[in-house]
């Protein structure tokens, strides 16, 4: 239903009263866009130089200089995580945007042609599953070590198989459809059917998938940066700020703390987006 | 072996359930590692490794107990020595009654003559290449075993001692085991290991035939922590009496405030050295190697890893070894020279380095700091971080601009240099072992000096070799870390513990627990 | 004065089973309640079939839902007016006391047999399982008395189907299913939501047959509700007619098909096609408007031929000609 | 349902090869070889080419692959290059941690999970809603590692209600029980929020059914309507969600093992890759990718007990 201007004058609620009614969407989006403006901002913003060590400021707990703290080097928590947002954020879009385009890719021409083709493609995501995870990360650190491009590597070829299952799966659903038939009876290509006519109704499910992949994604850095796939030092990331915090966590628990909670920033912004979208695209849900 | 297992889990169980806790004094100890590296006392090289090999064997002399010093070493499984008037003969007189763990019989010169030809061989013994200098090792009689030397070395009774190859492995056992006495080791020493379960713990029983007499403790159960926080905190929780400690300040500091805790700050220290790559560019200029060397602030890096656990660098050397000497001048800290000589050597723009650097948090912190020094001056250390693996690997076949590297040796001035700084041991070659800066230039005073008879002329030997080692900056000293160990108070090694040579206490029969 | 209280279409009557009286039932858009059934009122007396007839959004499966006290929380509210159920007013009453009323006293078919069974529960038991809640029979009894019950709408091998899941059944079936379900407990009332409308044409006579073959031998006041104005002819006693909310016209089915009064429903029996078939099928022109678009007063004025200016202002039902049982709400065919 | 599963486990035969050789080839493109580990970093080049000679590894890979293979086929996981312990007895010695982490903190996720989503779904956008949703989120913000620690110092340290040291005294199966709680909560924290989203999305999408209108007109309490009749038809994606998860568990369990000092399969996984113990790490990916594709045929039988409409032919 098509709401226009209602004509009650609704009650004046609470920015969270409203937000939580009907605005997770907008808030989810608030935090993600506030999140984004503050990495972007960050050499206008970080109160210090991220990477500047001082030697008499070692661990010193938050205070009215260092709102947050400083690490093991001296330098300030604050401005770590606000540049630290810079490549956490790049890693976690561009990681999922590739698992995303990769996946949905395959998963489409596998779920359209089935056959063979279709065989191989679950064999090989099969095959993907079965190495958890952290033990790819190893792996991979061991062969190509640790860089910002393996990072993205990592975390990517987790969600690729996922992308291949949803789009093969939706794809397979879409092809018993009338309107494709339609389109094979009119001549069209299979690439124009399948990227212009199947992408386009398997959309709305991608998107929101993607959303809350991204919120994995961005959690799994920390993950990895305790195994050693991480970006070389001095180069902050909140996986990494995490990581070395470890390391001083029953002397300065607030170095883990502080990115464990912008990573649970984003992945609430995230989720909150993520459901939002899926409510809009649902019909059965109310308004 | 998987009898073994079972039988030694059910000997678990039933010692767990039969025995009540207060039966037996359990020592247990919490070590910074995933698993052992070596239990086999001629292959252990690692940190975790050293100190049970010492809870499990016995050299013809020992190191006291407590000390890592050559200079205090006592009798063990031989009773008395002499040496020739060349110093090419050695004669030892062995203990009487010893008896190896288990059932496998008397210690002899039979055993003796086996172990340190084991411990020669490169085949079974990774620490061969110090009795290169060995001709003949032979029993006279069971209680008697001979030594007989090419050529003067600098220490005899130092790799006879109960330190790495030195340590008498039982013959027939060793013979009978075969393969599998890596993880079943057989030695004479106060404990016997009877567990090892994987990335888990190995359980050592008291060797009530000791010949020192019975240790007061029954048990020693020794546990892999590698993350140090939940290592702490068992600590702490008192589920481990002793706990190999942080190499710093803070975790000093945080359990000396804690009750009942005694935190114990030893030698011998680790130097962390940075190798200068002479062979690949820009560091096969010897201005820009120079121009690290005046970067480097070592008094920073002692205050960022804190002055109660590390020491500022002396030499090439770590601090306290025979024949370590301060008097060959390092570089000073001088920024404003670094970056003069950096200007001389046609970079006035800064100049940057590509290193290989393992991904292991404590290396990859003292990169942190020393990366962040250089960048001062225009050095930019550009990291490529691998796992510790393919570092150690990748290292060896050449491939870092330069290499930070943290090692303890034996405390003679001979191994470090032999292992560093000797062109035999450069990297890529057959006999390379750790010089990573194909660094030569002392090569004449080391081998020298390994066989001078007079101790003074080889003391001076070995100052000129460091001397010219630090002036051609094959590497820069950065800093000393000591061994950190903490026990609660109700654990009594039975002597002073201010050194430990195997890098941990050692549990001999005369620790107790109450 | 109310319609039910002036309904006396049966002289020997009993009392009614269900009596819905100015009930107005609201549904929000946004922040806003808006006005889905306005002030409707009737009344279903045992043995008695009352067909609520109107397009899909006219607000007469809202008022089934009302009556049953289950509209969808936090969208759908009853604002105003009582529902009395054999005697019970269920608005007054508390949630526990709606929930003993339910299923119980108050039986409902959906429209959808297809999606009103549970797919992951056998059927015997989601048959059994009101007489289990209200009449506290042991599991065993319950299924027992499930058996029967699929006995009497027909269900073949009914003893041997209880541990069948609906994916088994057919459609119609599933209806009998159903039925049978919404029986267990003997309920005054009984409400059929389009019991037919998914269902073959075959299986629609069946189950209507079923339905009123039922009622009849137990008793119940049904309230059928449907856009099929063929079913409402052979099925019910009285006819009320929705649009927009309102109740447009009400009457005994004798009455209402042959002098059906409101524009409305003119037009609705004209677009029903007929056996004979020679005249042609007249669509209503238009739309019904949106909830938020509704206009004040006469609701179907949108849509209307008769349309005139009074038309701003909502009719009241009075009587067509002098049958006090036929009422009808249009200024334009308003008694003079 | 025997067929099924023996069917299943054929299947899976192509997909074990395919993850032993990417694993053989991986460790062996991987630089650096187990001598470091074996010899220390003191022993001669020399030396270690004499290790590489002796333990095949300077044979041509094609010479390894083959004797691998054959050796796997005789059902023989070989023995370790470091220890050379039967790779076998290793793998039982820690298979029954492994097996008892992940079950328990599948237990912890679910039994965590549901009835959060549960409660998410009835309180739509209420404040149980939002609970909830950033309490299960919060549980996988904080990485295993750091949550581990929290957990310890406040449950094991300060409250001493379990030990930190998870294997200490494994032989009293009280004690191994109180010594699973901890890691099994910090593993399991892991899934929460992955199994409040799904049991929420499902109990909305289930509540808005025809069937629960239908349950409610029995007259039915809204508890018992919610999960006998919502809630069962949410099971399928949740063991769907579960089984995942047994997969993602086995893989992810290393931190939690690492952090509360418990043995297991992924442990074990870490050190042979560490210690470039191909053979030890081999015979771990197999075990490991095995017990995978056993999870998948599980949540493939479960599917037949939650939903009637599946058959498992």
């Amino acid at each position: 239903m098509s709401a226009p201007a209602p004509t009650a004058a609704a009650p004046r609620s609470s920015a969270f009263g409203r937000a939580t009614r009907s605005g997770g969407l907008a808030l989810g989006v608030l935090i993600v866009v506030a999140s984004i403006a503050a990495a972007v901002a960050a050499p206008w913003i970080a109160p210090f130089d991220p990477n500047a060590q001082d030697v008499l400021l070692v661990l010193s707990p938050p205070d009215t200089v260092h709102p947050l703290g400083t690490d093991a080097f001296g330098r300030d928590v604050l401005s770590r995580i606000l540049w630290g947002a810079r490549i956490s954020l790049y890693v976690g879009f561009v990681a999922t945007l590739a698992g995303v385009v990769i996946g949905t890719v395959i998963g489409v021409v596998s779920g359209y042609y089935g056959g063979l083709v279709d065989r191989l493609v679950v064999a090989a995501t099969d095959v993907l599953l079965s190495f958890p995870q952290l033990i790819m990360g190893l792996l991979l650190v061991a062969v190509l070590g640790a860089s910002l491009t393996n990072l993205i590597i990592a975390i990517a070829v987790t969600a690729v198989p996922a992308f291949i299952r949803m789009a093969r799966g939706s794809t397979m659903a879409m092809r018993e459809r009338d309107f494709v038939d339609a389109c094979r009876a009119l001549g069209y290509s299979d690439m124009r059917i399948m990227f212009l006519h199947v992408l386009p109704n398997i959309l709305d499910e991608l998107v929101v998938m993607a959303s809350l992949w991204l919120a994995t994604a961005i959690r799994t850095e920390s993950t990895l940066a305790f195994i050693g796939l991480s970006v070389p030092p001095p180069t902050s990331t909140w996986g990494g700020i995490v990581r070395e915090g470890f390391d001083n966590l029953l002397d300065a628990p607030w170095m883990s703390i502080f990115p464990s909670l912008a990573i649970l920033a984003v992945m609430i912004g995230l989720n909150l987006i993520g459901d939002g979208l899926r409510d809009a695209t649902d019909p059965r849900s109310p308004q | 072996m998987k009898r073994h297992i079972i039988a030694a889990t059910a000997a678990a169980f039933l010692m767990g359930v039969a025995l009540p806790a207060s039966a037996e004094s359990v020592l247990t100890v919490g070590m910074a590692a995933a698993d052992i590296g070596q239990l086999d006392p001629h292959r252990a090289t690692t940190t975790q490794d050293k100190p049970v090999v010492s809870w499990m064997f016995n050299g013809l002399v020992r190191f006291k107990p407590g000390s890592s010093s050559l200079e205090e070493l006592e009798p063990d499984l031989a009773e008395s020595w002499d040496k020739s008037a060349d110093g090419l003969t050695w004669t030892f007189k062995l203990r009487k009654g010893v008896k190896f763990h288990g059932d496998w019989g008397e210690m002899t010169a039979d055993d003796v003559v086996y172990s340190l030809k084991r411990a020669a061989d490169s085949k079974t013994s990774s620490f061969a290449s110090d009795y290169a200098a060995v001709a003949a090792i032979e029993a006279v009689d069971p209680s008697t075993v001979k030594i007989v030397l090419k050529q003067p070395i600098p220490a005899l009774l130092g790799i006879v001692a109960n330190y790495h190859g030195g340590n008498i492995v039982s013959k027939k056992a060793a013979e009978a085991i075969g393969p599998d006495f890596k993880t079943k080791p057989v030695g004479t020493g106060p404990f016997a290991l009877v567990e090892y379960k994987s990335n888990e713990s190995l359980t050592f029983v008291a060797n009530k035939a000791y010949f020192r007499g019975a240790p007061k403790i029954d048990k020693i159960v020794y546990r892999f922590i590698p993350a140090d926080a939940s290592r702490d905190l068992a600590f702490t929780s008192g589920e481990l009496d002793v706990v190999y400690g942080r190499q710093d300040q803070r975790w000093v500091e945080r359990f000396k405030k804690e009750p009942n805790v005694v935190v114990e700050v030893v030698q011998p220290s680790e130097l962390s050295l940075f190798h200068l790559n002479r062979a690949m560019k820009p560091l096969d200029d010897l201005r820009v190697r120079q121009a690290i060397a005046y970067a480097v602030d070592s008094k920073q890096m002692v205050a960022f890893k804190g002055a109660a656990t590390a020491l500022p660098p002396v030499s090439v050397i770590p601090t306290g070894y025979l024949g370590t000497d301060e008097k060959a001048k390092l570089y000073p800290f001088d920024p404003a020279k670094a970056k003069a000589l950096l200007a001389e050597a046609g970079y006035p723009n800064g100049v940057a380095i590509k290193v290989l650097q393992t991904s292991l948090p404590t290396m990859l912190n003292s990169m942190q700091i020393l990366q962040a020094q250089l960048k001062t001056v225009g050095i930019d250390l550009q990291m490529e971080v691998v796992d510790h693996q393919s570092w150690h690997a990748q290292i060896r076949k050449d491939l870092s601009g330069a290499n930070y590297y943290s090692a303890a040796r034996f405390p003679v001035a001979d191994v470090y240099l032999k292992q560093f700084f000797h062109s035999s041991a450069t990297v890529l070659k057959p006999t390379a072992v750790t010089n990573f800066s194909h660094c030569d230039v002392a090569d004449k005073e080391i081998d020298e000096a390994s066989v001078a008879v007079d101790p003074v002329k080889q003391k001076e030997l070995w100052y000129i070799a460091q001397k010219k080692i630090i002036e051609d900056v094959c590497a820069v000293p950065l800093f000393e870390q000591l061994q950190v160990w903490a026990r609660h108070t109700n654990v009594d090694y039975g002597y002073q513990f201010k050194g430990a040579i195997h890098l941990g206490p050692v549990i001999t029969e005369a620790t107790t627990k109450k | 004065m109310t319609a039910a209280l002036r309904d006396d279409f049966i002289p020997d009557a009993e009392p009614p089973a269900l009596v819905v009286d100015e009930l107005t039932t609201q549904i929000r858009v946004g922040r806003t309640w808006y006005d889905a059934v306005r002030g409707i009122s009737f009344a279903v007396r045992p043995r008695e079939t009352l067909a609520l007839v109107g397009e899909s959004g006219c607000g007469k499966s809202l008022t089934a839902l009302s009556v049953m006290g289950l509209l969808p929380a936090g969208v759908g509210r009853v604002s105003g007016g009582r529902i009395v159920v054999d005697g019970v007013d269920m608005t007054a009453a508390d949630e526990p006391t709606r929930e003993s009323m339910r299923g119980d006293r108050i039986g409902m078919i959906f429209q959808e047999p297809m999606t009103s069974l549970n797919p992951v529960l056998p059927i015997g038991f989601q048959v059994a399982e009101s007489l289990i809640q209200h009449r506290g029979l042991s599991k065993k009894a319950a299924l027992n008395r499930a058996r029967e019950l699929l006995e009497l709408v027909r269900v073949p091998a009914a003893a041997s189907r209880l541990d069948a899941y609906p994916h088994q059944f057919s459609g119609g079936m599933r209806q009998r299913v159903m039925i049978a379900l919404a029986l267990a407990c003997d309920p005054k009332v009984l409400i059929a939501d389009e019991p037919t409308t998914a269902l073959d044409v075959t299986i629609q006579a069946q189950v209507l047959a079923l339905m009123a073959d039922v009622q009849k031998r137990e008793g119940l006041a049904l309230l059928l509700i449907t856009h099929n104005l063929g079913v409402v002819a052979s099925v019910a006693d009285r006819v009320m007619v929705m649009y927009g909310g309102d109740v447009v016209e009400s009457g005994p089915v004798r009455a209402f098909f042959a002098r059906p009064s409101h524009p409305y429903s003119e037009a609705l029996l004209a677009a029903m096609p007929r056996i004979d078939g020679d005249t042609p099928l007249q669509p209503i022109a238009g739309q019904v408007p949106t909830l938020t678009q509704m206009p004040t007063g006469c609701r179907f004025a949108t849509r209307c031929a008769l349309r005139h200016d009074r038309c701003a202002e909502l009719p009241p039902l009075t009587p067509v000609g002098d049958d006090p049982n036929h009422l009808v709400r249009c200024w334009a065919r308003m008694s003079p | 349902m025997l067929r099924f599963v023996i069917k299943r486990l054929i299947l899976a035969i192509p997909t074990l090869w395919a993850v032993l050789t990417t694993v053989f080839v991986l460790v062996r493109v991987v630089p650096g070889d187990p001598t470091i580990a074996i010899l220390g970093d003191q022993a001669s080049e020399g030396a270690r080419a004499e290790l590489r000679d002796k333990l095949g590894l300077s044979k041509p890979i094609l010479a390894q692959y083959v004797d691998f293979m054959s050796q796997i086929l005789t059902g023989d996981l070989g023995r370790s290059l470091s220890t050379n312990r039967p790779i076998a007895d290793d793998v039982l010695a820690v298979l029954p941690y492994t097996i008892e982490l992940t079950l328990a903190a599948l237990v912890v996720g679910t039994v965590l999970g549901v009835p959060l989503g549960v409660l998410a779904a009835k309180n739509r956008n209420g404040f149980a809603d939002w609970f909830a949703r950033i309490f299960s989120l919060a549980g996988v913000s904080f990485p295993a590692f750091v949550s581990g620690i929290l957990l310890l110092l406040v449950f094991a340290v300060e409250l001493r209600w379990f030990p930190v040291i998870s294997s200490a005294n494994a032989a009293d199966p009280v004690e191994r029980l109180r010594a699973l709680v901890l890691p099994a909560l910090n593993l399991g924290l892991l899934m929460v929020a992955y199994v409040t989203r799904v049991t929420r999305s499902g109990m909305l999408k289930a509540l808005s059914e025809d069937y629960v209108r239908t349950a409610r007109a029995k007259g039915l309490p809204y508890r018992t309507v919610v999960w006998r009749h919502a809630f069962r038809n949410v099971l399928v994606p949740i063991v769907t969600v579960v089984g995942l998860y047994l997969g993602v568990l086995i893989g992810n369990a290393v931190l939690t093992e690492i952090v509360f000092n418990r043995p297991g399969i992924g442990k074990l996984i870490v050190t042979a890759l560490n210690q470039r113990d191909y053979s030890l790490l081999q015979g771990l990916m197999v075990v490991s990718a095995f017990a995978i594709v056993l999870a998948n045929i599980l949540t493939d039988l479960t599917y037949g007990l939650v939903d009637p409409r599946v058959k498992t032919q």
